[in-house]
């Protein structure tokens, strides 16, 4: 391996001086040390790349050097100088700037207002939102971002939101930029764009720490990578010298795996029948725009699109959480359009939502009644007249974490102190259990690591095998591409194309997605 | 992908957007005051329009409208405050303190003072414990019930005409004003009032309740609402403030000391209803147990009413005040009854706008609604004594249910925020 | 009154002392200090204590008033008799604790009948005291226009406004009395809203009444204000509202007071209770001094013969005065 | 960590620590009454010199605590469901009434007056607190609001009912308002030597019979919340609606139910005085202010029926004490103080070891599961087509 050498970078151009300099960094949080004696060394002009699984640190690391948290022990040097940072105030004096992993966003705020927010242009007492503006509209043409300041953060594409997070960090004049998992939520027409504003930005002599699962994205637009594992970093990379395998192997030890669905199970049993679905906003806005299609037993249909294009409606119209304006969903021939969502769930629709904490979970109650929510009608837990088999519950649960490998101390363990990774797990888990006929999963891999993306992989293949009909949403083209048998693409609402996974690349998926082109193949 | 825009146009349109808001809010304004006019003339209550009852309006108005901004601006920082009911009393004692040994000025800082000591009470166990918001309201209108109950045994008990549930009468006198030749002298509008002329003679008899018997107490209390809303929405400082309301890890990534915010929102919040206390204790000249008569929790009922907002929260409060005041003033029943009119013809043009905007059934209920009252007005001779007196809820409960409920709360309002917790 | 919640004034009697009574009191929410209801029983109590030598023990209720009967039961224990409840809400409450102690006297002062032997009622003729006050603000409206403000519509508060208009008719059936209930009902909250009665009596004297006479408990407080500010006048309640007044620059508004010898019906009850034990309800009215109208301050002096005219003819029962 | 330590370091060290807190800024608050703190606070245990006030007050102490308790559980059902009823004051006011009226003009075979009388107030309890709920449901109107104008709008319907269709016709026309008096059957009995078994005197009046029913309701709200289907529903929509919804339990039809439950136990409140003692409801004797202390009692008790049982029992401890301590010279206002203090002081000392506990339990799940061990990855070969 080229990577046991502490510095293994690119000898054939100059090295530029660090601009930072992280040395022997650690920060402990109760009962876990996230960050354990690491090195790192950020450089001008350059993309440094950090990989490693969920838990691995990333995260905290970066929020060390922007100052949120401050470590145990280390110290941080700004262009040579040791320098201690009290809060973000301090890092953002240093120069540093950070766009996290999870947006941080005020939805009921402008643009303009989420920009300005902490270093506001004044004049006396009052803002001066017209230089805030003007401000803004200089970077935004500068970098190609196209943000209008007076837009409300609700209305906005989650692409947008990512360039509202990057504004904000150049409107404080950052020349170090940490952008933690910044393409989670983008396509691949938007992440190209995403890397040339970057390296608009590494020609200017800013440099830029990038955080991504994607390994493959990582080679592509990284100059140094370094791979933490477990809290330290394990070896500093240069890209043209490793593959994604060679990656994914340092990070976890294991090779990369890929979502392969190897050959057909679709039967020609209509499982899940969507018929002219329409929902419209009070707005007039058509949310939902004359939807159908069929899921077959043993088939996964997968749904491409931007987010906000519709998807989460769509979920919710299956579910029976939205009134309809038109249309029909019919379950196994019967039509359930007008029946409750506990009904619907009942005739055997499992979910797997895209907001884990907001959808799906009881961060506050122990695992085992996380793995009852939804399921109260499911005789394993509940008696006929609704009493609840406590005992049985929590063994279930128990069977559950060990069947999906969640890894926590037990049953009783708050939801809210599980990693992301395991939180998703312990979901797919209570809901495949469920003996369902449909899964209706969205996201099912966002934000979780290699590792565990194998195993939930593996588990809603197992299940198309199994007979079950999936509705399987996704950012994650690839996921998308080997995971389904038949591809849709949604756009504004409605389904503009459906293709074959065989024979489709992530880039002409990308074109539908974004409007680009627009026909319905077979 | 987004809509790439031409950077300038939006500005506009922001503009032409709240152009628009301020425009329908004056229209609003305008069908309501012609509504009243008509109600006046056709009923023949002079009393619903009279100087005296706007004036009296205005009293009864400002303690509920200051409480409510107190609570506006706590949860704009995130803070939910069910506590201003406590924190209102304590500023009315302290008022009714002051006031008495020292006069109106001290009664004015001391009322300031007792607000926001509640205040710092309720950041400290909100922001600091990260108590439940509730939880610590309710215990600081427990606590304040005592505290000033035991704070008058020990201090005005003893002085002759106080007691352990009131104050001896203010000190010094507090000084008043009438707007010269409009309200007074000439009084101008007086003359028009008395003609009785419909909408000319209305609109006198309101101009003229709020320039007369005018102290610079009311005038601070009424200007506490644009200087807030300014503060809020065109500084920094309430960028910050409302940004921890929002969302406070997002301001903490941006270096907003959000605790420091919150705390200063709390004790703001408090202070404002322990103005609105003032009010109350310069109203009749001294402090008396239970002034506050639930006062705090209406100004939070107006609050929620004006979506978060001083201007909307302003009309809420005044409703309930105009409410008020005309079940006192009235001789009977009739004027309150009068209200029907009023309250049908502002239903049924809502009912038309929704028609117009195509939505049939809320268009038909609504007009319905207003039927329904015109009948009541022209089938009942008088209202029981009952409703009378609960006319003022009855109307609020009532606008409550008409107008319709897209409030816009801040986002973060409520959540026990934890420095560096953020997810 | 000293800001100690209990007197134990004892002035043995010196000579062929009899058995020291020993009084026990049960205040109305607001307790001893309220400047009016309790005072004046304080008052009386005070008075049994100078002149007949009785022990004492007064007790308030907690701040909602939820635990009267405890408080008599409490007084009972500690061997107090008789035990005084001071206002109208120890209706139930003393009624029960008196079926459990049928030994001990109970005092109810104001309020409904009672059916238990030994609870007696001392209740006021509101209505003949009411009617006096009356006379007199007819006698002294210059504008013909008159004005009454009640706390709500209870029974007691009723006596009050239906004495006053039957006065004010006597004199002059032309008169015009408003009529204005803070509340409705038998609610409390009347009795403490001086922003109402301010209000209100505002809104009278701007339509031209010239008196207005407050019964409402607490809310007077806020009737002064409105007459300084309009340079009308008031006619008090309960107590010679001349001298009691927490405000000087009030005295000369109040026209006349409507007393109700709250101190005189607990000093009898106590005298009659120690020399004759067994007490019997009574209705306090004019003829023993248990209402009348005060004269503090000289205001209807002018009027005085004819004031006394019409309080003999209702003692002689020549007027009969209606509750109603 | 096991529920039961959960439990302890949640429930009841908290209420200790606090108490003793409490106790310390009480002793403060006294001294500055010039009161004596240490005879202040055994005042407060003074239950009079004879057994038998000894035995009546005893008696007045457990039958405070009946409604602070009803009253404290209503109040937890909505906001176990993130619900703020703070109706119950409202609630329980005019069900007392509807109860009283009913119990003295309907005529019913014995063992049915008491049970259906209870029915009736409980009914009337949940109508009235259902009108805030549809209001929330179908207009969005906020709970709060419409809860505080119905307490105030309460006090008129009352006045209204008592002085026309509910009065008692017997009274005069000047009597204030009361309904009849409750007939014979509906009366509810009591225990005449309750604390016997204590080596107590009789009471000088039998111990409110009513006790048992709260007992009962509150062991099956407690066992309901904890073990049935619609408990978890319940708790799950109050701690994440989102996920609650999405999982099935519609909020609407939760807000709907919470608030029925919560009122009718709102209406209970009322009865043990109109059944047990008054027998009647009368404007003037008619306790009121029991739905606000309930919200202090449940918020104390954490919305769990065990804590809101000891809240109340706390609650009415220092009600009774409030005479003993005039008798050293402490004004009752102190009670009301004694109260805030606790409420404040024991929310502040659960949250700070909530805090610890938790960080307990991360703890506990790393020592239990150190960082990932190595694990080779089910892998897939040859991506179909899905190449970068
Ligand atoms: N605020 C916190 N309190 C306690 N533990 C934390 C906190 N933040 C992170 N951790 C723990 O520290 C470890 C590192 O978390 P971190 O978020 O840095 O991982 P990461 O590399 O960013 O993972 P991911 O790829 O999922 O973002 C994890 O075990 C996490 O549970
Ligand atoms: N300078 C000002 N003077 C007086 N009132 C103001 C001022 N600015 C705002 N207000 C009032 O404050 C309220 C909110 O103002 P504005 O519409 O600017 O806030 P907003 O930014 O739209 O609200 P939000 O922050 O919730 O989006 C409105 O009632 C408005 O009338
Ligand atoms: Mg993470
Ligand atoms: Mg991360």
């Amino acid at each position: 391996m080229p990577s046991e050498a502490r510095e293994s970078l690119p000898l054939n151009e100059p090295l530029q001086a660090p601009v930072i300099e992280l040395r022997g960094i650690t920060k402990r949080f109760p009962g876990v040390v996230a960050n354990r004696d690491i090195d790192l060394v950020i450089r001008a002009g350059e993309v440094h790349a950090l990989v490693g699984e969920n838990g691995a640190g990333k995260s905290t690391l970066m929020k060390v050097l922007y100052g949120m948290y401050r470590p145990e022990e280390g110290e941080i040097l700004v262009n040579g100088t040791p320098t201690t940072f009290r809060g973000p105030n301090d890092s953002i004096a240093a120069g540093v700037g950070m766009v996290h992993q999870h947006f941080m966003l005020a939805d009921n705020f402008t643009v303009l207002e989420n920009i300005i927010l902490g270093s506001e242009p004044r004049s006396g007492g009052r803002i001066d939102l017209e230089a805030g503006r003007a401000r803004i509209d200089d970077i935004s043409r500068d970098y190609g971002l196209g943000l209008d300041p007076d837009a409300v953060v609700e209305d906005l594409t989650v692409a947008d939101r990512q360039r509202i997070e990057i504004a904000k960090v150049l409107f404080r004049g950052a020349r170090v930029l940490i952008l933690d998992e910044p393409t989670a939520v983008l396509v691949p027409q938007e992440v190209d764009e995403l890397f040339e504003h970057l390296r608009e930005m590494t020609a200017e002599g800013l440099a830029i720490v990038f955080i991504s699962h994607k390994l493959d994205e990582v080679l592509k637009v990284a100059d140094v990578i370094t791979v933490i594992r477990r809290g330290t970093t394990v070896s500093t990379v240069d890209p043209r010298s490793v593959t994604a395998r060679q990656l994914a192997e340092l990070m976890v030890g294991s090779e990369l795996p890929k979502p392969d669905t190897r050959d057909s199970t679709v039967t020609d049993k209509v499982q899940l029948s969507v018929a002219g679905v329409s929902l419209v906003a009070p707005s007039g806005k058509k949310i939902l725009d004359d939807i159908s299609f069929d899921v077959h037993q043993g088939e996964v249909a997968g749904f491409a699109g931007v987010e906000g294009n519709g998807q989460s409606e769509l979920v919710g119209a299956l579910l029976g959480l939205v009134k309809l304006n038109a249309g029909r969903v019919i379950v196994d021939g019967r039509d359930v359009s007008d029946e409750s969502t506990i009904a619907r769930r009942n005739l055997g629709i499992a979910v797997v939502p895209e907001d884990r904490h907001r959808q799906a979970l009881l961060l506050t109650s122990p695992l085992w009644e996380n793995r009852i929510l939804g399921h109260t009608h499911d005789p394993r837990l509940f008696t006929s007249w609704g009493w609840l088999k406590k005992r049985a519950a929590v063994s279930d649960t128990a069977r559950i974490m060990s069947g999906y490998d969640v890894r926590a101390p037990g049953p009783d363990t708050l939801a809210g102190s599980l990693s992301g990774g395991n939180q998703q797990k312990l979901i797919l888990g209570r809901e495949l259990e469920s003996e369902a006929s449909i899964l209706i999963a969205a996201h099912p891999t966002r934000g979780v690591d290699v590792g565990a993306q194998a195993a939930i992989w593996e588990r809603i293949r197992a299940a198309r095998a199994g007979g079950l009909a999936t509705v399987l949403i996704s950012a994650d083209l690839e996921e998308l591409i080997g995971l389904s048998d038949t591809l849709y693409v949604i756009y504004r609402g409605a389904l503009v194309a459906k293709l074959d996974p065989a024979s489709v690349t992530p880039q002409i998926l990308g074109t539908y997605m974004t409007g680009a082109a627009t026909e319905v193949s077979a | 992908m987004s809509a790439r825009t031409a950077p300038s146009a939006p500005a506009a349109t922001h503009a032409a957007a709240l152009r628009s808001r301020r425009n329908r809010l004056l229209l609003l304004v305008g069908v309501g005051f012609v509504a009243l006019s008509v109600t006046r003339v056709v009923s023949g209550e002079g009393v619903l329009t009279a100087s005296g009852t706007i004036n009296a309006m205005v009293w009864l108005t400002l303690p509920v409208a200051l409480a409510g901004l107190g609570g506006l601006v706590c949860e704009r920082a995130g803070v939910v405050n069910i506590g201003l009911e406590g924190m209102m009393m304590l500023g009315v004692w302290g008022a009714g303190f002051a006031g008495w040994r020292w006069g109106p000025v001290a009664a004015l800082i001391a009322a300031l003072i007792g607000g926001a000591l509640g205040g710092l009470l309720h950041a400290l166990a909100t922001v600091t414990f990260g108590v439940d918001h509730i939880v610590s309201g309710v215990a600081i209108n427990l606590l304040a019930a005592g505290a000033v109950r035991f704070l008058s045994e020990i201090t005005f008990l003893p002085a002759t005409g106080g007691g352990p549930t009131q104050s001896p009468p203010l000190s010094g006198s507090i000084p008043t004003f009438d707007i010269p030749v409009l309200a007074s002298g000439p009084d101008l509008l007086g003359k028009v009032e008395s003609t009785g002329l419909p909408v000319v003679g209305d609109l006198a008899g309101i101009l003229r309740g709020l320039l007369v018997g005018i102290t610079p107490f009311e005038l601070l209390g009424v200007a506490m609402f644009p200087l807030t809303a300014y503060l809020l929405w065109r500084t920094a400082l309430g960028l910050r403030l409302r940004s921890a309301g929002e969302n406070p890890w997002a301001a903490e990534s941006l270096g907003v000391d959000v605790v420091r915010m919150k705390y200063l929102a709390v004790v703001w919040g408090g202070a404002l209803a322990g103005l609105g206390g003032l009010f109350l204790v310069m109203f009749t000249g001294s402090y008396r147990e239970g002034m506050t008569n639930g006062r705090g929790y209406i100004g939070l009922a107006a609050m929620i009413f004006g979506n978060w907002r001083p201007g909307g929260l302003a009309a809420g409060a005044s409703l309930f005040g105009y409410a008020d005041a005309v079940r006192l003033r009235s001789q009977n029943s009739l004027a309150v009854l009068a209200l029907f009119i009023f309250a049908a013809i502002i239903v049924i043009v809502l009912g038309i706008l929704w028609l117009r905007r195509g939505r049939r059934l809320p268009g038909a209920i609504f007009i319905g609604i207003g039927v329904a009252f015109l009948l009541g007005y022209i089938g009942l001779d008088s209202l029981p004594n009952e409703v009378t007196t609960l006319t003022p809820y009855i109307v609020t409960l009532v606008v409550l249910t008409v107008s319709s409920q897209n409030l816009r709360m801040p986002k973060a309002d409520g959540l026990v925020y934890r420095k560096g917790e953020g997810h | 009154s000293g800001s100690s919640t209990t007197t134990t004034t004892t002035t043995a009697p010196a000579a062929g002392g009899a058995t020291t009574v020993k009084v026990g009191m049960a205040f109305d929410t607001g307790g001893r200090g309220d400047g009016t209801f309790n005072d004046l029983a304080v008052k009386g109590l005070e008075r049994a204590a100078k002149e007949l030598g009785v022990t004492a023990k007064e007790l308030s209720p907690n701040a909602d008033g939820t635990n009267r009967a405890d408080l008599l039961r409490q007084l009972a224990d500690s061997a107090y008799n008789p035990i005084i409840g001071v206002g109208y809400a120890y209706g139930d409450p003393m009624d029960q604790v008196a079926k459990e102690y049928p030994k001990v006297q109970f005092v109810r002062i104001d309020g409904g009948p009672s059916t238990v032997a030994n609870v007696a009622v001392m209740d006021f003729a509101e209505q003949e005291g009411s009617f006096l006050v009356g006379v007199a603000a007819a006698l002294k409206s210059k504008t013909k226009k008159v004005g009454f403000i009640g706390g709500n519509e209870s029974m007691v508060i009723n006596k009050f406004g239906a004495g006053f208009v039957q006065g004010v008719k006597a004199v002059d059936p032309a008169i015009v009395v408003a009529d204005k209930r803070l509340a409705s009902g038998d609610e409390g909250k009347g009795f403490g809203d001086t922003q109402g009665a301010k209000v209100a009596a505002a809104g009278m004297y701007q339509d031209g009444a010239d008196i207005v006479f407050t019964a409402a408990g607490g809310s007077f407080a806020g009737s002064f204000p409105a007459a300084k500010d309009a340079g009308k006048l008031v006619i008090g309640v309960d107590s010679d509202q001349y001298n009691t007044v927490s405000d000087a620059t009030w005295k000369p508004l109040v026209l006349t007071s409507m007393v109700k010898r709250v101190d005189n019906a607990v000093f009898q009850s106590i005298q009659s209770f120690r020399s004759g034990g067994a007490l019997k309800s009574h209705s306090f009215n004019l003829k023993d001094d248990g209402v009348g109208y005060s004269q503090s301050g000289g205001f209807v002096d002018d009027i005085k013969t004819q004031l006394e005219d019409y309080k003999s003819k209702i003692v002689s029962g020549a007027i009969k005065v209606n509750e109603k | 960590m096991t529920r039961f330590r959960r439990v302890a370091v949640t429930g009841f060290l908290p209420a200790v620590l606090a108490l003793l807190v409490a106790v310390v800024l009480l002793g403060i608050v006294l001294r500055i009454l010039g009161a004596d703190p240490l005879t202040s606070l055994v005042a407060l245990f003074d239950f009079g010199e004879t057994p038998r006030a000894q035995a009546n007050q005893m008696r007045s102490w457990v039958n405070g605590s009946v409604p602070l308790f009803l009253s404290g559980l209503a109040v937890s059902i909505g906001f176990r469901m993130g619900l703020f009823n703070i109706g119950v004051e409202g609630q329980y006011r005019i069900a007392g009434l509807v109860a009283a009226w009913f119990a003295a003009t309907v005529a019913l075979p014995a063992f049915l007056a008491i049970p259906v009388t209870i029915v009736v107030g409980m009914a009337t309890g949940a109508l009235y607190a259902l009108i805030p709920a549809v209001l929330k449901v179908s207009r969005g109107v906020n709970e709060v609001i419409t809860t505080i104008m119905l307490n105030s709008i309460v006090g008129g319907l009352i006045a209204y009912l008592l002085r026309g269709p509910f009065r008692d016709p017997a009274l005069g026309d000047s009597a204030s308002g009361r309904t009849a008096g409750v007939r014979e059957e509906a009366w509810f009995p009591g225990f005449d030597n309750p604390f016997g078994w204590l080596g107590m005197d009789t009471p000088s009046r039998p111990l409110g019979g009513f006790l048992i029913v709260a007992v009962l309701v509150g062991v099956i709200v407690a066992v309901g919340l904890s073990r049935t289907r619609f408990g978890f529903n319940l708790r799950a929509s109050g701690s994440n609606p989102e996920a609650a919804a999405t999982s099935g339990v519609g909020a609407s039809r939760m807000i709907v139910q919470a608030m029925l439950i919560s009122g009718a136990i709102a209406g209970l409140v009322g009865l043990p005085q109109v059944l047990g003692d008054d027998h009647g409801y009368g404007a003037e004797s008619f306790a009121l202010g029991f739905g606000f202390s309930g919200i202090a009692v449940a918020l104390l008790g954490r919305n769990h029926p065990l804590g809101i049982g000891l809240a109340a029992i706390l609650f009415a401890f220092l009600n009774r004490s409030g005479p003993s301590l005039q008798n050293v010279n402490v004004p009752p206002s102190v009670v009301l103080i004694a109260q805030g203090v606790i409420v404040l002081s024991v929310v502040i000392v659960n949250e700070v070891l909530r805090r610890r506990l938790l960080r307990m339990e991360d703890r506990k799940a790393a020592a239990d599961h150190p960082a990932p061990p190595q694990q080779g990855a089910p892998s897939g070969t040859a991506p179909a087509g899905a190449s970068a």
